[in-house]
């Protein structure tokens, strides 16, 4: 039995699925650059996204979202894979602003990597430096739209092309010291 | 521990009264929240304004701003025909690109939400993807606020009533301290030097003065203009017109910042000692140049340093043709060209003085003894005015009288003078005339914003107190009793529009006749050239056309590849500066044909 | 004896303010010892500047420290003021005094966030991070920016007020102080609050001064430092205010301090409002790509939320900065103040301490 | 000059005390330039003699045409309320500086970002050699000579789709045919 | 037999509402919190939303046995200690096995979860488990003192350990427990907000201290699953306060539908409105250190607790 919405065509039980996902987004407590600012105004009381069933979450087993708030250093960014690796799918990446996407200011900084999605699968980029609340609940929104046509696969990606990640994570993480999977 | 405390226990459950509230949250994104009035959103580009100059470019710290070619945008004359680029992937959404934004066309908007999965989507051309973004602008810039510095820095003159009692220069020239400051101002964009007939680095001259290396500033002028002291002075500096300051405030004083740059080398020795040329190894080749005028010495120049053996023959006694005597001393002292080509010919330049090809040498000749020749005759011969009367003693031509004056020998204007025509010589005339305490009328066919002359020369003139009289057509001299111009009869005129879509044409008024008293008439309607030096078996290669000799390629090579030319002669624009140009393409010309390089 | 175990608090933390760690050695519940490790958030500005000529730098410098990115901006321009010999008109001083205290208040309310949440009182930090918006709201109308305003550059301000903006501001204000009663009857009223922050993380008076402690938890021990009153800028030597102390220098003192900087804050606002001159706004730089600025140096402070801002700024006559080095009070708090006071605190404490002392790991790593 | 009567007083009594140079830069601001050797000494005495008891600022300014670092000391007195700046210069070969973290202890945070951002040593100096980068095997990168932007070209990957830029001055070049000589090229427009 | 299908077709029926009533509960609490904070807060149901996320969601850990049966361990103990507390008083629908609730019995089982949990965390070798583990013990120590004081208080009232007979000895007085032993009742209602880990009590999984304790290492379907035993749990708890200091879903015996809807109507109120308690003070406190929760238990609570076990002697 497949269901059809958006000319998009699921079996119930996926579409049953995907719409729980996308209604209940646990976001990892990590702030690994400026963009961690407009957290707190997004979840708390003026923007309050708990109405579109996202709160936060303390650690990465629990988490379905990793944001990833703009910049990050390189010594972050070992962090960063190995708090991704810990989360369990299907889990969703949301890369905040410019910094994310080509470098951003930090560009020419010897510390900060340029392109996110060179080193973690991300499923939906938010424009901006840093994004404003609504810009991170329209972040929200279109990977709910993501989730709900059942596109929002980029962790199987990761998977499958873990070498090529890795190659390139290995290429600024010099000193490789954590175990080589963690899922 | 207090136990007993129970305010503090319990008064923090008065909160609980908070249930009954509406909540204050917004509810986005079913409802927006009003975006402030000069928020910092996403680029908007007003295309037909921008004129890509690209400063947003420079000053973006994250190097966010690329220069792009955009369909539909073509490079003309103050416009590089590129247009901005911003890469979304490295905004910071600063708007320092729109502090500085020269021409006010870049500005940001209220809308910022671009969300995407495709990280290599956020390439954003403002104005060409947000073409509807024009109502939703909030974060601009307007001329009090930029960053872009609008106004000039004043140039001091000699007040107006204070110039027609000497030949004085008007202008007084920077003081260092102005120099840098308005140096200042340039935004290295280069659009100047794009029109800019010779193509002067002027955005690294510039930088130079600013950063207070005026013999690099020299050193690079010198590098493809040899008359730059003149050019400082007179120049008719197609480059302010498009600079990119020019848009929303007044150009950067170019002109003024050449002068600057020549005034620090005031002798011929000093200036060897500065540009310090390097002059190549003779090469063995020989180049004849007809005429000393800027075109010729700017070929001679050129060319010797490259290691040719020039030659320039001139009719006349002294080199620097038109320049040499036909510009006021007020505005460009003798000795500036006298000085220029000392230096000339202290790095190899020969000259021969009074030596007219056609008279004291014939073409043939020249062309059989050189490898190459350069022609830069110039205009000599002043067109006539075509009315009655025109020979008689009071009526000159303009040229005529100045070069009169400058040399020194005096000419008795009268009381009052008619000056005929609109250019700069018509105004230089005027002006020359009123510095001997004449009354001067300048009877010009058209309007005065229709004008060929600098709006600088007229406004001069018109504060020293020369009348223009415009829409009158000259229709006869009136001899007086001693067989002098005692007067002029003008017509009227009104402007008719063209039908064909020309500029509107002046028709004389019939029946307006009117007589203008005055002692002496100059008439200053334009020059041509003289040909009668060019053997007819030459004209068949050579081609003259309209008084204008005719040039096949960019190095100003005419039918005879031997032969190039260059100067008012070839060029239409008729200023000295296109006449350097030419020179120096000639150069480049001559080097390839004779060198192959 | 229990067995000593290591805890890494963060950098994937809820209780950490920002991205930073503190490795501490445990017995119990007990800490034995901490040592802080930062650079998880190293930018390499002070590098980036170097690259980046006068005017770039000003934009990069807010990022400094993201809560409070406007005293960043303040310090430099006082810098390259205080070297180039830039005059700024009167009314640009006003102007920045209130942008200021206007990111001082927004500051506190996030801190209240922050101190509250982290003793699990989440109602305020959902109050005051919520009402905070306001204040950013007044910061957008004013500089078009909500959370990074690059809006005090050298020689004054890049926009006047915008009409309207102060009755604005008032009506904010207004708001603020009756919400800022209902704050405290929850944390600073609440008994369970007064129990958890009494007596922890206490700095002791004697040796505040030499540990490098400023701002809030110096004149939490008692001791009144200002820079605001030190040495005088913008137009704080003409309004009135008072630095408050309190003895004790625990997290409670630290507390009660905010708490009363706050109100001065807001009258602060309303002190310049009232009596802002009209006039210029910014004495306008030259072209920024042609900006020299003539050699020498400039050692520039600033009071912002968490301490004492400093700028050490050097210039070679170029149009580039020599060097530009910042000193944020999270420098010293974050590192060897907070690896001294942390020893012997419960693990239950350590957010809390992070939180009253304001460390901001960017300021500490740059 | 009676507002500056403070400063002037402590200038005088660490010149004499110390024969070194310096001047009262403005209010409550005093500059004094020493030779390293002296450095702990004049710390010490400012902190026990003048009360200059707070650690500002410890900052290191490359001046790679001289060779030389240059680092800067600086304390304040909570009782004068002033400032005092202590600069000295030492050579970039082997740099090398004496450690005053026993004078103050935050002093070590600041040796530490030296010694990892400069490649300053100072001798006696404990803590973990990483402060506040990770395993990185360059040049210290504070140094001027380290190129930043060519270190994050050729390690982090640049988004490709940028290739079509063009430089406007050049350009216009391109249109003209006008040759900008090399000389002039500094001049040109900074990219 | 028929009287067996009844009791099991009961048993299905009470896990269901129990669970039911206590996901939306905490959906409630979750609506509620977020008004008083001024927002807008999530549906009613996001409960629900959540827990069919994360049962979808795929789960990777192996820490050891252990941490795989700890939510198991969890579920059944809830549904366990379920089992044994009747719902209704007297409902034939609703007794389940209850031999008619044995006071002593229930609260070893009420412990029983919580132990499956620590030996659960105990293996993800997560240091903040471990010491959230611990907090966890500790507190339970705390207010398990008062707890059982009261109840102590309540069997020497009633001279029995059957919750059915407490339930209808106040039905037949008219006068609930928590009136005529008010002192029992405040002992068992200060417990009750370190049972429910509200402010000030949450230091088990107090976010800004230990993540979130002893869960760390726990997603997905294993979280759901506790989840899931949490919302039957608190559901157990709230009718167990109910059913002793409350009296129950009230005096109705009759078996018929109408009555039974509005017995379980009742109970819903009753609990409801108990629930607020530890809810509306975990809003406005800040959390006490687990020393400060110890020895607020040991005094205050167990003072009241003894002063309540007097008054029941008296």
């Amino acid at each position: 039995m497949t269901i059809t919405e958006n000319n998009i065509k699921q079996p119930i039980g996926e579409y049953i699925q995907n719409w729980a996902r996308k209604h209940s987004l646990f976001v990892l407590a990590y702030g690994t650059g400026c963009g961690a600012i407009e957290i707190p105004p997004t979840m708390t009381s003026r923007y309050d996204a708990e109405r579109f069933g996202i709160r936060g979450a303390a650690t990465p087993r629990q988490a379905d979202v990793l944001l990833i708030t703009g910049y990050l250093a390189t010594k972050s960014l070992k962090r960063v894979i190995r708090v991704y690796e810990q989360m369990q799918d299907p889990k969703y990446v949301i890369a905040f602003g410019s910094c994310t996407i080509n470098g951003g200011m930090y560009y020419d900084s010897y510390n900060t990597i340029n392109a996110l999605d060179r080193y973690i699968p991300v499923d939906v980029y938010i424009n901006g430096c840093m994004p404003r609340p609504e810009a991170v609940i329209s972040g929200f929104v279109e990977l709910q739209k993501q989730i709900a046509s059942g596109n929002a696969y980029n962790a199987t990606k990761y998977k499958e092309n873990l070498e090529w990640y890795r190659e390139n994570q290995k290429k600024i993480i010099k000193n490789w010291r954590m175990p080589d999977y963690n899922w | 521990m207090n136990f007993f405390d129970l305010k503090g226990l319990l008064q923090p459950l008065g909160a609980v009264k908070q249930l009954g509230k509406k909540p204050h949250t917004i509810n986005y994104p079913y409802e927006t929240k009003r975006t402030a009035d000069r928020y910092r959103g996403l680029h908007y580009n007003d295309l037909e304004v921008c004129i890509g100059c690209g400063n947003c470019s420079t000053i973006c710290q994250n190097a966010a701003i690329d220069m792009i070619n955009i369909d539909g945008i073509t490079a003309k004359n103050g416009d590089s025909g590129l247009r901005p680029r911003v890469d979304n992937g490295r905004c910071c959404w600063c708007a320092l690109c729109v502090e500085v934004c020269p021409t006010g066309s870049l500005s940001l908007t209220k809308d910022y939400i671009y969300v995407t999965p495709d990280a290599n989507a956020f390439l954003w051309t403002p104005g060409v993807s947000n073409p509807d973004a024009k109502n939703n602008i909030s974060f601009t810039s307007d001329t009090n606020l930029s960053l872009s510095m609008y106004q000039r820095v004043p140039m001091r003159e000699l007040d107006g009533m204070e110039r027609v009692k000497s030949f004085a220069e008007v202008v007084l020239g920077y003081s260092e301290e102005e120099a840098r400051a308005e140096a200042q101002r340039c935004i290295s964009c280069g659009l100047c030097s794009n029109v800019c007939p010779d193509h002067m680095h002027i955005p690294e001259y510039i930088n130079a003065i600013a950063q207070g290396n005026d013999n690099d500033a020299l050193k690079i002028i010198y590098d493809n203009n040899p008359f730059p002291e003149m050019c400082g002075k007179v120049c008719t500096r197609r480059c302010e017109d498009v600079c990119a300051i020019q848009v929303r405030g007044e150009a950067v004083a170019i002109r003024w910042l050449k002068r600057y740059a020549t005034e620090t080398a005031p002798t011929a020795q000093k200036i060897k000692d500065i540009v310090n040329p390097i002059i190549a190894e003779p090469n063995g080749k020989t180049v004849g140049i007809i005429g000393a005028g800027p075109a010729g010495l700017t070929a001679a120049y050129y060319l010797a340093l490259r290691g040719f053996d020039v030659t320039i023959y001139e009719a006349q006694s002294y080199a620097g043709g038109m320049t040499m005597f036909g510009i006021p001393k007020y505005r460009f002292p003798l000795d500036s060209v006298k000085k220029q080509v000392e230096y000339m010919e202290s790095i190899g330049v020969k000259i021969k003085y009074n030596t007219k090809v056609g008279r004291d040498i014939s073409f043939e000749e020249m062309h059989t003894a050189y490898d190459a020749i350069f022609v830069g005759i110039g205009f000599q011969k002043a067109w006539t005015l075509g009315i009655e009367n025109e020979d008689i003693p009071g009526c000159i031509a303009a040229v005529d009288y100045l070069n009169i004056i400058n040399r020194g020998d005096s000419f008795d204007v009268g009381k009052k003078v008619a000056v005929i025509g609109g250019g700069n010589v018509a105004i230089d005339g005027a002006r020359v005339s009123a510095r001997y305490g004449a009354e001067v009328t300048i009877l010009y066919r058209r309007r005065i914003s229709e004008m060929p002359a600098d709006w600088e020369e007229i406004e001069g003139a018109e504060h020293e107190g020369v009348h223009i009289a415009i829409q009158t057509i000259p229709t006869r001299i009136i001899k007086g009793e001693n067989g002098k111009v005692s007067g002029i009869e003008y017509l009227k005129a009104e402007m008719i529009a063209d039908e064909n879509g020309g500029r509107p044409r002046p028709v004389a008024i019939e029946g307006s006749e009117t007589i203008l008293e005055c002692d002496t008439v100059i008439g200053a309607i334009g020059q041509e050239a003289d040909y009668s030096w060019l053997p007819e078996s030459f004209k068949a290669k050579i081609e003259i056309k309209r008084g204008m000799m005719i040039v096949t390629n960019e190095f100003n090579q005419t039918g005879d590849p031997k032969v190039f030319a260059g100067g008012d002669a070839v060029n239409k624009t008729a200023d000295a500066i296109s006449a350097i140009a030419d020179g120096y393409m000639a150069v480049k010309g001559i080097s390839k044909f004779l060198l192959g390089n | 004896m229990e067995k000593e175990t290591t805890l890494y608090i963060g950098p994937q933390h809820p209780g950490i303010t920002g991205n930073m760690m503190v490795k501490l050695k445990v017995t119990g519940d007990t800490i034995s010892s901490a040592s802080t490790h930062v650079g998880y958030l190293h930018r390499a500005f002070e590098k980036l500047i170097e690259r980046r000529n006068w005017l770039q730098s000003f934009t990069i410098l807010c990022r400094f420290c993201v809560p409070e990115p406007d005293p960043m901006e303040l310090t430099y321009a006082r810098a390259v003021e205080e070297i180039e010999g830039r005059e700024v008109p009167e009314r640009a001083e006003y102007i920045r005094t209130i942008v200021m205290e206007l990111a001082r208040i927004q500051s506190f309310m996030l801190w209240y966030g922050g101190q509250s949440g982290s003793s699990g009182l989440y109602l305020v930090g959902q109050w005051s991070v919520g009402d905070r918006n306001y204040i950013l709201d007044l910061f957008e109308d004013l500089t078009g920016g909500r959370v990074y305003h690059m809006y005090i550059w050298p020689g004054g301000v890049r926009r006047d007020l915008p009409e309207g903006w102060k009755d604005k501001a008032l009506k904010t204000m207004d708001y603020l102080e009756k919400r800022l009663d209902e704050y405290d009857k929850l944390m600073f009223d609440s008994t369970i609050f007064q129990k958890r922050a009494q007596g922890v993380g206490i700095i002791p008076k004697d040796k505040a001064i030499e540990w490098g402690v400023v701002g809030a938890p110096l004149r939490g021990t008692g001791i009144k430092h200002d820079v605001r009153i030190d040495e005088p800028y913008c137009a704080y030597d003409k309004l009135n205010f008072i630095v408050p102390t309190q003895e004790g220098g625990d997290v409670w003192a630290r507390a009660l301090v905010r708490r009363q900087e706050i109100r001065q804050s807001i009258s602060i606002i309303r002190q310049a409002l009232d009596k802002m001159p009209a006039g210029e706004f910014y004495n306008k730089i030259p072209n920024p790509m042609k900006w020299s600025i003539p050699a020498g140096s400039a050692w520039v402070k600033t009071e912002s939320v968490r301490g004492e801002v400093g700028f050490y700024v050097e210039s070679d006559g170029s149009n580039k900065p020599r060097r530009v080095h910042v000193k944020g009070a999270a420098y010293t708090h974050g590192v060897t103040v907070l690896e001294k006071i942390l020893v012997g605190q419960n693990i239950a404490d350590v957010s809390f301490i992070l939180n009253s002392l304001g460390v901001c790991p960017p300021e500490i790593e740059r | 000059m009676d507002n500056l009567q403070i400063e002037n007083n402590i200038l005088e009594t660490i010149k004499t005390a110390f024969k070194v140079e310096g001047k009262v830069v403005r209010e409550k601001r005093v500059e004094i330039t020493a030779h390293k050797q002296l450095i702990s000494s004049i710390l010490l005495f400012a902190k026990n003699q003048h009360n200059y008891i707070h650690l500002n600022h410890i900052t290191c300014v490359d001046w790679i045409e001289d060779g030389e670092f240059e680092i800067n000391y600086i304390i304040w007195s909570p009782t004068t309320k002033n400032t005092l700046i202590i600069k000295t210069r030492i050579s970039r070969e082997n740099a090398q500086m004496e450690n005053i973290d026993n004078i103050w202890d935050q002093a070590n945070t600041y040796e530490r970002e030296m010694r990892e951002m400069y490649g300053i040593e100072f001798p006696g100096l404990i803590g973990e050699h990483e402060f506040i980068l990770e395993d990185w095997d360059e040049m210290p990168p504070m140094r001027r000579d380290f190129d930043t932007l060519e270190y994050a070209t050729k390690t982090f990957y640049q988004r490709p789709g940028r290739e079509d830029a063009k430089d406007v001055r050049e350009e216009l070049t391109k249109q003209s045919g006008e040759e900008i000589p090399e000389f002039a090229k500094k001049y040109s427009r900074e990219k | 037999m028929e009287d067996l299908a009844i009791k099991i077709l009961g048993a299905v029926l009470t896990t269901i509402m129990a669970f039911t009533v206590g996901m939306f509960y905490g959906g409630f609490v979750r609506k509620l919190t977020a008004r008083v904070q001024n927002r807008r807060g999530p549906v009613v149901y996001q409960n629900f939303i959540d827990l069919l996320k994360l049962q979808s969601k795929t789960t990777n850990i192996a820490h050891g046995f252990m941490h795989h049966m700890a939510p198991i361990w969890m579920i059944i103990a809830s549904l366990t200690t379920l089992m044994f507390l009747p719902i209704l008083n007297g409902n034939l629908w609703f007794p389940n096995i209850s031999f008619h609730g044995d006071l002593i019995f229930l609260l070893y089982m009420m412990v029983f979860g919580s132990l499956g949990m620590a030996l659960g965390a105990g293996q993800t070798g997560n240091p903040n488990s471990a010491i959230g583990v611990t907090r966890g013990l500790s507190q339970m120590v705390g207010f398990e003192i008062p707890f059982v004081m009261s109840l102590i208080a309540l069997m020497i009232q009633y001279k029995t350990t059957s919750i059915q007979d407490i339930m209808i000895a106040q039905n037949e007085s008219g006068i609930w427990n928590m009136f005529s032993n008010p002192f029992a009742f405040l002992a068992a209602l200060f417990a009750m907000f370190g049972m429910f880990r509200y402010s000030p009590f949450d230091i088990v999984g107090a976010p800004a201290e230990l993540a979130s304790g002893p869960v760390s290492e726990f997603g997905g379907k294993y979280l759901g699953t506790m989840m899931t035993a949490n919302s039957i749990f608190s559901f157990f708890k709230l009718t167990l306060y109910v059913n002793l200091f409350m009296a129950g879903a009230g005096n109705i015996n009759d078996v018929g539908i109408v009555a039974t809807l509005i017995a379980i109507v009742i109970l819903l109120i009753k609990t409801f409105a108990l629930y607020m308690v530890p809810v509306f003070y975990g809003w406005v406190s800040p959390r006490y250190r687990t020393e400060q929760a110890i020895r607020y238990f040991w005094a205050w609570p167990s003072a009241l607790g003894l002063i309540g076990i007097v008054w029941a002697l008296i």
